[in-house]
């Protein structure tokens, strides 16, 4: 009964998926929408039901479906897992995941594709979950690889535009970079534990550790790691994330923010007891974090593409859930990650009601004003930004603050650096807010004649979200650890409760204070001095190198992608006809020798008389001398 | 009669042919005109003939000069043919100069 | 009942085809390559079954030659992926219309024919005989029915013929070696000999320089670009999806068990060859204009991760080189396919001329991207099943070579992606692009299920193969 | 020194300047001349051996019959100018170092190589008579003998066939 369910759990989505595939095109758009839909919400009752299950019995579920692979002494099954880590991935996945297929129903409605859109996030909603239940790293690694598929389809979903296929394409390759790494830890883990099974791996690893095998780990959690980089955009793998905004607007919310993107996260707490063997690895992940979420936050500071400014705060959010990680604080990254679906979700969403009521605009030097015109997405949107600014008693808040907190206690420069990200957040935000709703209208007349706020579709999952990003911030408010607790057969003892004492008062109110100072920095700049961003050519200086994103998109360009074209150009014109020249070489020695030998044969009766008398003197003698 | 060779030995006979017939090779080496060259294979072919007699003297025995007798028909026969063929290339090309006959050439 | 009867059945058939006229001759050679599919799938239920399907008899007595065909679960791995190739290929050509197409069916179904005496010869010189055999159908197809100024294709095809002809001529010479120690040219009684380190040194590589250009490895490599450019596509699905297998077969079949040795010995160097062509073949086929010179070079890549694959002398490592083996001779098929799809409707293979075409047809587009992600070894295709166990192998003898040879799933999706998007995404093309008819589609949708279900249940392949490879590794660690 | 001997040394001096001079003439018709004289020393061997049938065949077709045919094309060619025009120099020398390398060669040989020459002994039996001669042609080369005579009647035809002229406009 449980394995039916849980196979409908992983299969619904993916029978919406085949839905949309065949008939998609027969079918009207609501009702293929519709169909969409329905399949995730399937899916997430029916993770509210194993959530219901596991809260009384807290038995951890798993079973397998088939045999997959034999690879050297241990064969791999089709496994699915499903315990408490899993089941509160799937909680939100399905559950945003709902919400934002009802959003794009609307959304896409003037979309020819949009059975095919529909079909992409139903997939999409597949492989995440195929990702999450996972009994074993390759059948997580079939979810990890399948989104980033996805993440491709969707990116470059409007496929006729090649700016947006190229952002397509680079989302996927440098996810395989990552990805890459990812097999080449699964590699390591397998071949010293001979199994990659994460309910075997636990104590595998640690009699490994014993074993003296700690340098194998190291090396398995750094591949891992960098296979998270990939997929949850951190440095030096980030750059795909902000490009990967050219796909429609719920695709960012669901894939881009609340989803896909934690994938890494959800990975490295997955691999936890691994983590926390290799403290090495560990520092390397939270600066890696640290780093990510202020470089990445300092470029939003200046970006004038609404997206691009959520893309950014995406991965410097995404960046302190890794530092957090990197300190061991595995249940705060996944607080973190919860919020931050909720708000950073709702803020896509509402970015995407914007642009929506614009008809593509998505530069936020002419927009303005919209406060009246869109007020629900106005106030949506507002709260969620005082969610991911970390304003009391917002779920971005609470989560947030635990980050910094777990910092201070383990290492006050990596808290300092985090609190400067954090409040440059907090000016980045608002700064969007009030370039978008405050002040007057800078667009065109024609569009200020069609401002109007979203249809109902698209404004209750707005809603829906605000609500959780006020109210999420309870599953783990710092006196009611539900959410520590829940975790802890996975985490198996390894958090430690911050005792509420006068340091973390301090503490709550320093963060508090910093994301006041950088929303009235906000206000003062581009609501007193009603300061509009340049256009592309005027900024200079310093700003300038902020604004084109600290040109590593160039540096990349320049260092990877140029010289391996260059080479293979190299190749091609060069080193290719050489190597066919050496063998068409043997070709002309033959044929230069036997072209020299024609040259004897030239007819001269003459000349074939010499020769044949020498010849007959020489073999004369060669007999006499031979006797 | 005593045999001949007694008084000549049979070592003046081979240095004879062996001469002659290295004057043969010189001979078509040396010129160009082909009638000369066939006049040389001839003093060739004599060459061997002449030895052949001498051997078969040596030996007492008949079958030496039977195997002239037939290199003389094949010699009778070859410059036959051989002419005629000169003949029809003197038609041809107007000479006889082997230097000029290179269709041979490959 | 035994294998013989195949290889009767698909000579008949080229016969048939023949003298069955221009006509009907596609049709005959279809049906002909669907009895000997359906054929040995039966032979495959009673090898499955134990039966003995093998057929032993004298040949030529001095030299002693045994006309020996033998079958374990690895040639019939490779015998069913041909039959089941070759009808595809043969239904692939059926928007063509090829001059004195009776002549050019029956030389598909001879190749057919040579390449499964190839697979399931047990004697050396047998096998030889078929090894090159097999090269005289394609030579003749990509000769006469090939595409592009013909003084240039005569160039290329003269110099893969006599490029590969040399080479195995050198095999040659190292049976005959074989025999003059073992007295018998059997598989089993060469297995049985005990050469010197030194002897398997030149066995080894007398193998090898056949193998290499065949399957091929670089530095062997530069027939293979020109001449499946220049090829019909039902050439190059015959050379790509077959031929190059026989290479690997070989190696596994010939050059590993009887060369342990040799083999163990310059593991790393030619591991580290195959890896090369990896990396290699991909950044070659990164700035591809033609499309079917940038899947020759993509195919060059994934052989050459085989051959890895088959030097570790691994059980995985082997195993994996097989899987591969089957899931590449697929998804080239249906990649060549797809270009020749393309050609059909606009006339051209220059990536740059294309462009537009998923609007005009996406059932069209979703096929070839679902092989394009096939040949990139997404999860659930049958490829990642091959190119995980292989890697899986590499990373088992040295990590870097896995890490090197895992490059592949980046260049690869990095080449593939480019070329998918340059030739299909895009402004609507101004040409028009009519869809996919039934014939086309069938192709597209078996290889794609072919791909997908064994992609997810590898099973039956693993444990036809499995025994097989576990018996030849054995005599490789005799 | 015996007459025969002397007779010998006359004749070979004979034959070996005749035949050079054969060679070195630059009229054909004199080279033909030459090497009739040549052929009738040769002759005078074959009867200094006793070899009377053959001394006189051998008259016969050199002198009487091959000779005539030469003459006769020379002749018909228009040749009997001296009009040949020398071969290139490094050609004529290099025909005169391989006569002396050749002469050398053979000569040595025949010197170096182990005689067994012992006593000429004579049997006294008959072996060359004419009467002899037939025997042996015509009981045990009974069949080289046709096949002589097939030989010539195939030559003459070839002759015949060769040295006929092409009909104009074929």
């Amino acid at each position: 009964m449980e394995m039916n369910l849980a196979i409908l759990l992983l299969l619904s989505p993916f029978v919406g998926f085949l839905f949309n595939v065949f008939f998609g095109k027969k079918v009207s758009k609501g009702f293929s929408g519709t169909i969409g839909t329905l399949t995730v919400v399937v899916s997430f009752l029916l993770s509210v039901c194993f959530f219901a299950q596991l809260n009384q019995n807290g038995k951890a579920f798993e079973f397998s479906l088939f045999d997959w692979i034999q690879v050297g002494n241990f064969k791999l099954n089709f496994g699915i897992l499903l315990d408490q880590l899993s089941i509160l991935w799937l909680l939100f996945v399905t559950g945003i995941g709902s919400l934002i297929h009802l959003y794009s129903i609307s959304y896409m409605h003037d979309d020819e594709n949009m059975h095919k859109f529909f079909a992409y996030l139903n997939l999409f909603v597949f492989f995440m979950i195929t990702l999450v239940v996972g009994s074993n790293l390759l059948v997580m690694f079939i979810g990890w690889e399948g989104v980033g598929l996805c993440s491709y389809l969707l990116i470059g979903f409007w496929y006729k535009n090649q700016d947006y296929n190229d952002a397509a394409k680079k989302a996927f390759i440098m996810n395989r970079v990552g990805d890459l790494g990812l097999l080449i830890g699964i590699f390591i883990l397998a071949i010293n534990l001979d199994t990659i099974n994460f309910t075997d791996l636990n104590a595998g690893v640690v009699a490994l550790n014993k074993t003296g095998g700690n340098q194998a780990l190291q090396w398995a959690a750094l591949c891992l790691f960098i296979g998270a980089t990939g997929k949850s955009a951190q440095i030096p793998l980030y750059t795909w994330l902000p490009d990967a905004m050219a796909g429609p607007t719920p695709v960012s919310a669901l894939i881009h923010a609340a989803t896909m993107v934690t994938a890494g996260i959800f990975m490295v707490t997955r691999m936890n007891f691994l983590f926390d063997l290799t403290p090495n690895v560990q520092h390397v992940i939270a600066i890696i974090g640290t780093i990510t979420a202020l470089v990445a936050a300092a470029i939003g500071l200046l970006q004038n593409d609404i997206k691009k400014v959520l893309a950014y705060s995406t991965v410097s959010q995404l960046g302190l859930m890794f530092l957090a990680l990197g300190l061991g604080a595995y249940n705060v990254a996944v607080f973190h990650v919860i919020t931050h679906a909720f708000f950073k979700a709702c803020l896509f969403l509402g970015s995407g009601s914007v642009i929506h009521g614009l008809h593509g605009e998505q530069d936020m030097r002419k927009m303005g004003g919209l406060r009246k015109a869109m007020p629900i997405t106005f106030w949506t949107m507002m709260i969620s930004t005082l969610a991911i600014a970390g304003i009391f008693p917002f779920a971005g808040f609470w989560s947030k603050d635990e980050i910094l907190m777990t910092a201070f206690h383990e290492n006050k420069t990596l808290w300092i650096v985090a609190s400067i990200a954090s409040i440059m957040t907090a000016f980045y935000m608002f700064r969007l807010m009030y370039l978008t709703f405050f002040r007057e209208f800078r667009g065109t007349e024609e569009q200020k004649n069609h401002l109007h706020e979203s249809p109902s579709l698209i404004t209750i999952p707005l809603v829906i979200l605000a609500v959780l990003a006020t109210i999420g911030g309870a599953i783990n408010l710092p006196g009611s650890t539900w959410l520590n607790h829940y975790l802890e057969p996975i985490l198996a003892g390894k958090h430690e409760e911050h005792h509420l004492g006068s340091t973390e008062y301090m503490l709550m109110g320093i963060a508090l204070v910093g994301a006041i100072i950088g929303i009235v920095l906000a206000y003062s700049k581009y609501i007193k001095q009603a300061f509009v961003p340049k256009t592309d050519n005027e900024i200079v200086g310093f700003s300038k190198t902020i604004y084109n994103k600290f040109y590593v998109d160039e540096l990349y360009t320049a260092t990877i992608v140029k010289p391996i074209n260059a080479l293979s150009n190299f190749f091609r014109t060069t080193l290719e006809p050489a190597l066919s020249k050496v063998v068409f070489s043997f070709g002309s020695v033959a044929y230069g020798l036997s072209s020299q030998g024609r040259k004897l044969q030239n007819g001269n009766i003459g000349l074939y008389l010499f020769v044949f008398v020498i010849g007959i003197c020489a073999i004369i003698t060669y007999l006499f001398i031979a006797q | 009669m005593g045999n001949i060779l007694n008084e000549i030995g049979i070592e003046n006979y081979i240095f004879l042919s062996v001469l002659l017939f290295c004057i043969g090779v010189f001979g078509v080496l040396y010129r160009r005109n082909a009638i000369i060259v066939f006049m040389s294979i001839e003093i060739m072919l004599n060459a061997v003939n002449l030895l052949f007699v001498a051997f078969s003297t040596y030996h007492q025995d008949a079958e030496g000069q039977v195997f002239v007798f037939f290199s003389m028909a094949v010699a009778a026969a070859e410059v036959a043919v051989g002419l005629a063929i000169l003949v029809s290339v003197f038609r041809n090309l107007g000479s006889i100069d082997i230097d000029n006959l290179k269709n041979l050439k490959g | 009942m035994n294998i013989t009867t195949l290889l009767i059945l698909l000579l008949a058939g080229a016969i048939v085809t023949l003298i069955s006229g221009d006509k009907l001759a596609s049709r005959v050679a279809l049906l002909f390559s669907l009895v000997a599919f359906g054929f040995s799938l039966n032979l495959l239920f009673q090898f499955n079954q134990g039966t003995d399907i093998s057929f032993v008899s004298n040949w030529i007595d001095n030299p002693k030659v045994a006309f020996a065909l033998k079958a374990d679960g690895l040639s019939m791995a490779m015998v069913l992926l041909t039959t089941a190739l070759t009808p595809l290929i043969i239904l692939s050509s059926f928007g063509n219309n090829f001059n004195n197409s009776k002549n050019f069916y029956a030389l598909v179904l001879l190749m057919s024919f040579a390449m499964i005496g190839t697979f399931l010869a047990a004697d050396g010189l047998l096998y030889y005989v078929f090894w090159e055999l097999a090269l005289i159908p394609i030579y003749f197809i990509a000769l006469i029915w090939g595409n592009g100024d013909a003084e240039e294709r005569k160039k290329a095809v003269v110099k893969f013929f006599i490029y590969t002809l040399a080479g195995s001529l050198f095999m040659l010479v190292g049976f005959a070696y074989l025999y003059s120690k073992a007295g018998s040219f059997l598989l089993e009684d060469l297995y049985k000999l005990e050469l010197s380190d030194n002897e398997q040194f030149w066995i080894f590589f007398a193998f090898f320089l056949a193998y290499a250009i065949k399957i091929p490895i670089i530095p062997f490599h530069t027939w293979q670009a020109k001449v499946y450019q220049k090829a019909p596509t039902v050439g190059t699905m015959l050379l790509s999806g077959i031929m190059l297998k026989m290479g690997l077969y070989s190696v596994i079949r010939w050059q590993l068990p009887i060369a342990p040795n040799a083999a163990k010995e310059y593991m790393p160097i030619l591991i580290g060859l195959s890896i090369a062509g990896v990396v290699y073949g991909s950044i070659v086929a990164l700035r591809q204009k033609d499309l079917k010179k940038l899947l020759a070079y993509s195919s060059l890549a994934h052989v050459g991760l085989i051959a890895a694959g088959c030097y570790t002398l691994t059980v995985d490592g082997l195993n994996g080189a097989v899987y591969q083996m089957i899931a590449h001779g697929f998804v080239i098929v249906g990649l060549f396919f797809a270009a020749e799809v393309i050609f059909r409707r606009f006339e051209t293979r220059k990536i740059k001329e294309l462009g537009g075409i998923r609007s005009q047809a996406s059932g069209f587009t979703s096929m070839f991207m679902i092989l394009v992600l096939a040949s990139v070894a997404l999860p659930g295709t049958y490829n990642f099943v091959g190119e995980f166990t292989v890697l899986y192998s590499l990373s088992q003898v040295n990590l870097w070579f896995a890490l090197i040879g895992g490059t592949t799933i980046i260049l690869g999706a990095y080449y593939m992606l480019r070329m998918f998007q340059h030739t299909m995404l895009g402004e609507t093309n101004t040409k028009v692009f009519a869809e996919v008819s039934l014939n086309e589609t069938i192709v597209f949708v078996v290889i794609i299920g072919f791909l997908l279900f064994f992609g997810l249940y590898p099973k039956p392949i693993n444990d036809l193969v499995n025994p097989a490879i576990k018996e030849i590794l054995a005599v490789i660690n005799r | 020194m015996s007459p025969i001997l002397i007779t010998f040394y006359f004749l070979a001096a004979i034959t070996l300047a005749t035949a050079f001079l054969t060679i070195y003439s630059k009229n054909p018709i004199h080279s033909a001349i030459y090497l009739i004289i040549c052929f009738f020393s040769i002759g005078g061997h074959y009867l200094l051996f006793n070899a009377q049938f053959l001394a006189i065949v051998h008259i016969i077709v050199y002198a009487g019959a091959i000779m005539v045919l030469m003459l006769f094309t020379i002749m018909l060619m228009n040749l009997n100018k001296e009009d040949e025009v020398h071969k290139p120099r490094i050609t004529r020398l290099g025909a005169i170092v391989v006569f002396v390398v050749m002469s050398i060669v053979l000569v040595t040989i025949f010197i170096n190589s182990k005689t067994i020459v012992g006593e000429y002994d004579t049997s006294g039996e008959d072996f060359q008579s004419i009467k002899k001669l037939g025997n042996v042609l015509l009981n045990e080369y009974m069949v080289p003998f046709e096949y002589a005579s097939v030989l010539l009647l195939v030559a003459m035809i070839g002759t015949v066939l060769l040295s006929k002229k092409e009909k104009p406009g074929k």
